[in-house]
């Protein structure tokens, strides 16, 4: 069924969507939906998120001091609906992310956008943002009509009342527009004949279906489903009848977490016993739960982007090191508990599978670890508020650049979580504002090659794994490509 | 104790029990029954099914509460039994149930049951003079071994000889049946009503038997009382009752007995049934089945007049 | 006659089987039961693996080394089914224990005391009849977090009422026994009737329903772990074992020898409940059946 | 309603003496009496099951702000109060329980911070899935473990019997989840026979919103491939979820028709010379329903708490679902939603089962 | 069988549980008569009349002969038993609160057995269900069969429970104690009704009771049972003035104000 024949594909993942409005959504798989019906300024080709390509705009120009971005667009770009799509939809459009206050609001945090003629656009920031083009594919920033939404009660404030309409019709100009939407069951979009991207999508309907990874499975070996976008490598191991399997890893790394504050434990703020725990881990018998594809980062940065430490420099097991720095922390039996969340997995590996060989190897050290699961909700309550002794948590990337993960640093956002405040290291610190504001690949790789090595001696983080990602395809469908940003781009994808 | 022999033992006036049911007006069970019962005296209460017996008995031992009228036993005004603990002044009332299977715990040994009488009687301040659950229940033609044994492994009238003892152990001084006997067999029947007798007239106890078997309480009772439809219609010595019934129901009742005697004669026959006592019919209430109504019945309500009858055909 | 004109009265062996738990299903279900309480005390004599230890071959089917097969984690499933029965089995006693206490003693106050205690008691269960207990369960569980006791506690929430019903119904329909009010007309106080003349014809039937309630409250507590809401890991508990076979629908003996030892516990007590239940007088069995069916 | 509660037609009638005018009033007395209590009791229910949740919801150790917010949003308070704000969480609890209540007089169920929709939105396409489901299961309950009973209860203590012990002994006992992780794994894994998970075939399109059932809309509509599409999806969790009510339906049946059978009417009518069947069918059967009507009613509570262990199997996008995602998510509105909604059915139900006891019984219909 | 007998049991025996219940009973029934059958509890009389009718309990195991009119019931199909019965031999049993369907009305439990065995059609089903309910005395008897039992006296539930009986025009009719429940005055009444019927019908009437006294107004002849035994028999007159056998005398000295007087 379904293939080039019918012309519809079904796609199977399990869902992660609360609104189809890009002003307001910022997960998987809402981006997989708004990548399709709406396009961006800029864009990623594929896999590759090192350089960002033209999308609405068909180039740009960043000032010296990191600043100022200067977008042209694309001409003769039309929305689904024929009208020509206008810089002052741009402009409507971002100054909507921000003043919604949602989710993907941060993104443009700092920066203001301004319509320098009627085919360009400027987008200023406070301090030097040498990360913004990489910031600006992400489909939470795609560009609306800002007629129709305004005409369905939308406003750049944070009053706009725009979202209802969103949910049921798209107002963009990417390759499909939105038939039906439902954040429990499936969302259906259908092709956009007016759209005016390069390459023209192949199928006329897709469905995005909500689907358990174990039934993805089942779906996708019975042809009830094209694509599977959750299966595990267990689950992948052996999975025959023609289907196909691009694996690789994926940016989101899992760290464990030692909280710094010796309010919340004395034991976990000791940096001798942080050493015992970052030597007593097995790090290629966690890797063997995530199965093939999976790999150890050698610091915070994935191994895919800018500024990643070279895997020569990753950690591993020295049980003799573990036991020794656990003597020289000169606590005896410690014993701690490890809160995570029990019901999130990580493309498709569970923290509760996790957490339990965490738990069996740190103990070889003699470190007791006791698991204090919750549900997700009640969890990132302790991990917000910098509550959790040990923590077991994952950071994907919101944009595909290092500046991303200066929320590690003391003070930043995780580094408070686990407890770690401001002028904790005033090197790292400085560190991390001179990569913040630096241009430059180079420099950039270089400065954070430094902040993530300081980081692993000195950090309260214990990079574990960055797991590997599987999408299941019918050999039907071509173009399957895994990008961190929206995991697929279904409009991407062809037929055989 | 009692100063006054002549004085009744339980007085009941204008007692009014009335049951409520939801979305109905209220049955009236017991309509206005005034009734004495001296010691040593056998009062026998007779009447059809649903006429309210069981529902006076009930009143007089606190069980339901009356909603007019009063009873007093031995000058103390009987009060609805509730959550608290019975007044100790009134347990010298005590009842057998007419269900033998019932009235007894099953899991309790029967020595025990007789016990909790004898430790009412103690904690009334009457001498126990060494009863035991054995003596009581030699009394009532057990055996001694009885006491050992569970409710369970007795028949109907043996059980209801043990009810009879658990009460007696209590030393009554009024004792009511309600049908004490009407489950039992044939056979147990009249044993079982001679032995209430016997040991209530022995003690100086008061006895109110409640039956529907005529020729049982025309054996045992010294007074009876004919109730139909919440009042009672006729009272008076039994054997004058019985000799010289006066009102048309007592005579109905009487005349619809069939005699064992072999002759093969019909009991005669009373028209009707008893009608619905939560919507009485207006006058006498027996009117409309009387055989000898007359003009007025259906208007005026008879009082029961000094000669023990309620019926207009007395009246002055 | 030969034959009695129904065309069923023909003699049945089976109607020659003495007293009613001597047929073969309570035999059944008193050997399994026996069968679970030995492992609860002797698994860690059983078992051929740690139930925690990591180190076998990672999902690997049974066989030999590992008769019931290795879970995700590489840890020998067989000895975490027999380490299961240490949790679910007690912790379902215990529960039902519970329930009995405090859904028997607020039962019989209602029962007995009538008015507005009755009202109070009912009004609060029915409020806990008018929700499916999974989901009320599931409500309780989350808002208490995830753990066994709480799992307990979010059970013990929506099975006492069933409790307090029918040691109420049965208090009530004692109340105004015939035995039960000579003991008041001889003078006793509420308390001694409650005691002496109601509670102890209570116990047998309640008995019952907490044997018949064993099976429920194992779905129960399971069904929570299932979801995540009991057993904390690693713990081997059967229904979050279960769970863990629902991520691998392949590997089947991940998720089928736990599903098969809760079927078999609640099983073996269901036949012994309804054998006690059987030879409980009918009436008294009615309600039981009514009550204990709402758990469910 | 049935309308043999109405006040009879005599009563009706003209004026006459005392009496009259007094049944008059017991005939109608009763049903407004029913009615009024029915009433207060749904406006009783709906605040304790709203305020138990709202209790329950707001003890659970966690913010909905965390549950419902981005990793990079929570770390901006701008953004949490903001999102505070538009759910009122900003208010005091007392505030916020009262606002709740007098958004439900106006039929206001509040907004899901999940699917950011309106909860009354998510519940019509929950709800009616779920019943769907249930309603599916009750039917085949119904008639399989009545069916199973009645021959249980006539083929008393032989081998037929014995059986059909067994099997609803261990239709009660099977854990719905395993059974369902099972039979998906057996039926459409192994051999394919179901079809997989869902209301029906993806690229299938639902049939017009009337019921929200999709097999009666699709019949309905007469799209017979839809209907049969959705049958078949309806098919499996449907008899997943009858293990256990046909389990106790027959077991309640038979002690409900042995216990008739032992009654001196239908000694009376088989001395009367009926046949067996008339016998059965209308004096057995009709005596048995009783009992049988009631649990019945318990059987769909149960069979409402199975399909929150079920639907996630078979991902069926129903209520059990829905309020597992809302509980966990601390998904206030919605929770509170589910709970109405159960409640509701609650009390439909036990309506239902009044309503069947008149029917039946004439002697709580006539008095 | 014995001219003049429509029924007539002879050494019936049962067993049931592997307990002999009843040990060779010998009965005859004539036509325009009551035979009255006493005996203690559990001596078996309820067993007699349900053998009759082949409504024993399962399990039961009978020898001996029950002869209608010659056909020996015990030996016929269990077919052609049933079309017998209700239409040739019918039974009013002792609570007439039990053995009228609660919940079924009047006039369909009247009906239902007419139309199946007379193959009456609706209509003339209910006209002669009218007609019986006259001969019983119901009061307004075409608006009471659209009643239901609990809106009826217990007296006329057992009128109504005769009239069902009836209503076939059967030859023999057991009554297991059929006055037991009610009152005496009632009682009267449906005694009245039973000679009546015996005498207008000319049924035989088999009338279980262990009341002497009822006994001794009704029936013609006596049988006096014992442990599943019959212990005599004679006519009503001759059994309860001169008894025979001890244990009817025993049953007599029971009564009250015959031990006393
Ligand atoms: N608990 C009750 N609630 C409502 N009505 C009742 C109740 N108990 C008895 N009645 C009614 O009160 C009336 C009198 O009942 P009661 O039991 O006193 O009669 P009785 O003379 O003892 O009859 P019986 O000979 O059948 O025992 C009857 O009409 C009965 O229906
Ligand atoms: N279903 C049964 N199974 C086994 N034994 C039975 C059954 N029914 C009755 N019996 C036994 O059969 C014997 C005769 O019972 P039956 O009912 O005929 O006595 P009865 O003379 O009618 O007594 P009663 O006067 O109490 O009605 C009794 O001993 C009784 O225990
Ligand atoms: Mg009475
Ligand atoms: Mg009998």
């Amino acid at each position: 069924s379904g293939s080039s024949a019918g012309k519809t594909l079904v796609v199977d993942t399990s869902f992660n969507l609360k609104t189809a409005d890009p002003g307001r959504e910022f997960e998987p798989t809402g981006q997989i939906v708004d990548k399709a019906l709406y396009e961006t300024l800029l864009t990623f080709k594929g896999s590759d998120v090192t350089k960002p390509v033209p999308g609405l705009a068909s180039s740009y120009e960043q000032s010296a001091d990191g600043k100022t971005l200067t977008l042209h667009l694309r001409t003769g770009a039309k929305f689904a609906d024929g009208s020509a799509v206008t810089a002052d939809d741009v402009v409507f459009s971002l100054n909507r992310v921000i003043a919604l206050k949602g989710n993907p609001s941060f993104l443009l945090d700092g920066v203001t956008v301004t319509k320098t003629d009627a085919s360009t656009v400027t987008l200023v920031s406070k301090k030097a943002n040498p990360a913004l083009p990489f910031i600006l594919p992400n489909p939470a920033l795609g560009i609306l009509s800002a007629k129709t939404v305004q005409a369905h009660g939308g406003s750049a404030t944070a009053t706009d009342g725009a979202e209802k309409y969103l949910n049921t019709a798209s107002a963009g100009s990417g390759p499909y527009t939105l038939t039906s939407f439902n954040t429990n069951t499936e969302v259906v979009l259908t092709k956009n004949p007016k759209y005016t991207g390069a390459d023209k999508p192949s199928y006329d309907k897709i469905v995005i279906r909500n689907v358990q990874a174990p039934t993805q499975k089942l779906n996708v070996q019975r042809g009830d489903s094209q694509i599977a976008l959750d299966l595990t490598s267990d689950q992948v191991s052996g999975i025959g009848g023609g289907l196909k399997v691009d694996s690789g890893a994926s940016s989101d790394v899992i760290f464990l977490l030692l909280n710094r504050n010796t309010k919340v434990s004395s034991t976990t703020a000791n940096a001798k016993f942080a050493e015992a725990v970052r030597k007593g881990i097995d790090y290629k018998s966690l890797l063997s739960l995530a199965g093939s594809g999976s790999v150890q980062p050698a610091g915070i940065i994935p191994s895919t982007f800018l500024g990643a430490l070279p895997a020569s420099e990753a950690a591993g097991r020295d049980l003799a090191g573990a036991k020794a720095a656990l003597k020289a922390s000169g606590i005896a039996k410690p014993s701690v508990t490890l809160g995570y969340a029990s019901d999130l997995t990580v493309d498709g590996l569970s923290l509760q599978t996790l957490a339990e060989r965490v738990q069996a190897q740190l103990k070889e050290v003699g470190i007791t670890v006791t698991l204090a699961p919750a549900p997700t909700t009640t969890e990132l309550d302790n991990y917000r508020n910098g509550k959790e002794q040990l923590g077991l948590w994952y950071w994907g990337p919101d944009y595909p650049d290092p500046s991303d993960y200066l929320t590690f640093l003391p003070g930043n956002l995780v580094g408070l979580r686990a407890g770690w405040k401001a002028g904790a290291d005033p090197a790292l610190t400085t560190l991390g504002d001179q990569a913040a504001t630096t241009i430059g690949d180079d420099t950039r790789k270089t400065l954070y090659e430094q902040i993530q090595t300081k980081l692993n001696t000195d950090g309260p983080f214990v990079p574990l794994m960055q797991p590997s990602r599987n999408t299941v395809y019918a050999a039907s469908v071509t173009g399957v490509a895994y990008n961190p940003v929206w995991t697929i781009d279904v409009a991407a994808l062809g037929a055989k | 104790m009692t100063p006054d022999p002549t004085a009744p033992l339980l007085s009941v006036d204008d007692l009014v029990v009335q049951y409520h049911r939801p979305g109905a007006s209220p049955t009236r069970a017991v309509a206005g029954v005034s009734l004495q019962v001296r010691a040593g005296e056998v009062v026998g209460l007779v009447g059809e099914s649903g006429c309210g017996k069981s529902t006076l008995a009930r009143a007089v031992c606190g069980l339901t509460p009356a909603a007019e009228g009063r009873i007093t036993y031995d000058g103390t005004q009987v009060r609805p039994l509730r959550v608290r603990r019975r007044d100790p002044a009134l347990t010298g009332v005590q009842m057998v149930f007419q269900d033998p299977y019932g009235s007894l715990n099953p899991r309790r040994r029967v020595g025990a049951q007789i016990a909790d009488g004898i430790r009412t009687a103690t904690g009334r301040g009457e001498a126990a003079d060494g009863a035991t659950p054995e003596d009581l229940l030699t009394r009532v033609g057990l055996s001694a071994e009885a006491a050992e044994r569970y409710p369970q492994e007795f028949s109907g009238g043996q059980r209801q000889r043990i009810a009879i003892a658990r009460a007696l152990a209590a030393r009554p001084r009024l004792l009511v049946g309600d049908e004490p006997i009407s489950a039992l067999d044939a056979s147990a029947q009249l044993q079982v009503a001679t032995l209430m007798r016997s040991l209530a007239v022995e003690s100086g106890a008061g006895l109110l038997f409640i039956s529907h078997d005529l020729s049982v309480v025309r054996l045992i009772a010294d007074r009876i009382a004919v109730m139909y439809l919440g009042r009672i219609v006729e009272t008076g010595p039994t054997a004058e009752v019985w000799a010289d019934p006066r009102h048309p129901y007592t005579r109905a009742l009487l005349a619809a007995v069939p005699k064992p005697d072999g002759a093969g004669v019909l009991p005669a026959e009373l028209p009707g049934d008893v009608p619905d006592p939560a919507e009485p019919p207006t006058g006498c209430r027996f009117h409309p089945r009387c055989p000898q109504a007359f003009d007025g019945c259906d208007r005026e309500e008879p009082q029961l007049i000094a000669g023990g009858v309620a019926c207009r055909l007395y009246a002055a | 006659m030969k034959r009695s004109p129904e065309g069923r009265a023909k003699f049945s062996l089976l109607r020659r089987l003495p007293p009613a738990w001597r047929r073969p299903l309570a035999v059944t279900g008193g050997l399994v039961a026996v069968f679970w309480l030995v492992i609860v005390v002797a698994a860690p004599l059983l078992a051929p693996h740690d139930p925690l230890a990591q180190d076998l071959p990672r999902l690997a089917a049974p066989g030999a080394g590992h008769w019931f097969g290795t879970d995700e984690l590489g840890r020998d499933v067989l000895s975490r089914v027999l380490y299961g029965a240490r949790v679910s089995i007690p912790l379902a006693l215990l529960l039902v224990a519970m329930s009995l206490l405090v859904g028997g003693v607020l039962g019989a106050c209602a029962g007995f005391f009538g008015r507005w205690v009755d009202e109070t008691v009912m009004r609060i269960a029915d409020l806990v009849f008018a929700f499916p207990t999974v989901i009320l369960a599931m409500v309780v569980a989350a808002a208490l977090g995830a753990s066994l006791q709480n799992a307990v506690l979010a059970v013990l929430v929506v099975s006492w009422p069933s409790y307090a019903r029918v040691t109420r119904g049965l208090v009530m329909g004692l109340r105004n026994r015939e035995f039960v009010l000579s003991g008041r007309l001889l003078g006793f106080s509420a308390w001694r009737s409650l005691r002496v003349d109601i509670l102890p014809n209570v116990l047998g039937p309640l008995l019952v329903l907490a044997t018949l309630d064993i099976g429920t409250a194992t779905l129960l507590l399971s069904g929570l772990s299932f979801l995540g809401l009991g057993a904390k890991p690693p713990t081997a508990e059967w229904g979050a074992m279960v769970a863990d076979g629902t991520q691998q629908f392949d590997k089947w003996w991940i998720g089928v020898f736990p599903g098969l030892a809760i079927l078999t516990v609640v099983l073996a007590f269901n036949f012994l409940g309804d054998t006690l239940r059987d030879a409980l007088d009918p009436g008294t069995a009615r309600t039981i059946g009514a009550e204990k069916e709402r758990v469910g | 309603m049935s309308p043999r509660w109405a006040p009879s037609k005599e009563a009706g009638g003209g004026g006459g003496g005392g009496p009259r005018v007094r049944r008059r009033l017991l005939a109608r007395h009763p049903l407004a009496r029913f009615l009024l209590r029915r009433t207060a009791t749904a406006v009783l229910l709906a605040v304790g099951v709203t305020l138990v949740t709202f209790v329950l919801t707001n003890l659970v150790p966690g913010d909905p702000a965390a549950a419902n917010l981005g990793q990079r949003a929570i770390g901006d308070p701008a953004i949490v109060a903001q999102f505070r704000h538009h759910y009122g969480l900003d208010k005091p609890l007392p505030v916020q329980y009262v606002t709740y209540l007098g958004n439900l007089l106006q039929g206001d169920l509040g907004e899901s911070q999940q699917s950011h929709q309106s909860v009354l939105t998510d519940l019509s396409t929950a709800v009616p899935a779920t019943l769907e489901l249930a309603g599916a299961a009750i039917v085949v309950s119904l008639v399989v473990g009545v069916s199973f009973g009645v021959v249980a209860a006539l083929r008393r203590d032989r081998f037929t019997d014995q059986l059909l012990r067994v099997i609803s002994l261990l239709g009660v006992s099977v854990p719905t989840f395993w059974l369902a992780l099972l039979a998906f794994y057996i039926f459409f894994y192994r051999l394919g026979w179901a079809p997989g998970s869902g209301r029906l075939d993806p690229g299938m399109t639902a049939p017009p919103h009337i019921t929200g059932l999709y097999t009666i809309d699709a019949a309905l509509a007469g799209q017979w491939p839809v209907f049969w599409n959705a049958v078949g999806h309806l098919a499996l969790p449907a008899l997943v979820l009858t293990a256990y009510t046909v389990g106790l339906l027959t077991r309640f049946t038979r002690s409900a028709v042995l216990e008739v059978l032992n009654q001196d009417y239908v000694r009376a009518a088989r001395a009367k010379g009926l046949p067996g069947r008339t016998v059965l069918f209308q004096y057995v059967l009709r005596a048995a329903l009783v009992p049988v009507v009631t649990v019945a009613g318990l059987a769909f509570g149960a069979l409402l708490s199975g399909t929150v262990l079920v639907e996630s199997i078979f991902a069926w996008p129903g209520l059990g679902a829905y309020a597992y995602r809302s509980a966990t998510t601390l998904d206030l509105p919605a929770v509170m939603g589910v709970g109405l909604v159960v409640g509701l059915v609650y009390l439909t139900v036990n309506l239902a089962v009044d309503v069947l006891y008149g029917v039946i019984d004439p002697r709580v219909r006539v008095q | 069988m014995t001219a003049g007998n429509v029924l007539e049991i002879s050494g019936l025996t049962l067993d049931l549980g592997g307990r002999r219940i009843l040990g060779g009973v010998d009965l005859a029934v004539r036509p325009g008569q009551v035979h009255g059958l006493a005996g203690e509890s559990g001596s078996g009389k309820t067993m007699t009349g349900l053998a009759a009718l082949g409504l024993l309990p399962p399990g039961a195991r009978t020898g001996g002969r029950i002869e209608l009119e010659g056909t020996d019931l015990l030996t016929l199909p269990p077919r052609q038993l049933a079309a017998l019965r209700g239409r040739s031999v019918s039974m009013v049993f002792q609570d007439p609160s039990t053995s009228l369907h609660p919940m079924l009305s009047i006039g369909h439990q009247l009906t239902d057995h007419l139309r199946h065995h007379l193959k009456l059609n609706r209509r003339a089903a209910k006209e002669r269900a009218a007609e019986l309910l006259t001969q019983v005395r119901i009061p307004n008897p075409l608006e009471a069969l659209g009643r239901y039992p609990h809106q009826f006296s217990g007296g006329m539930r057992q009128r109504i429970a005769i009239a069902i009986a009836l209503a076939c025009e059967p030859k023999v009719l057991i009554a297991d104690e059929p006055t037991t429940a009610l009152d005496v005055t009632v009682q009267a009444g449906v005694l009245r009704l039973l000679r009546g019927l015996c005498d207008e019908l000319g049924l035989a009437v088999l009338l279980v009771t262990h009341d002497l006294g009822v006994m001794s107004a009704i029936a013609d002849d006596v049988s006096v049972m014992r442990h599943g035994l019959v212990v005599e028999t004679g006519p009503r007159g001759r059994v309860l003035t001169e008894p025979r056998h001890e244990y009817t005398r025993q049953l007599l000295d029971a009564l009250p104000g015959r031990s006393t007087v």
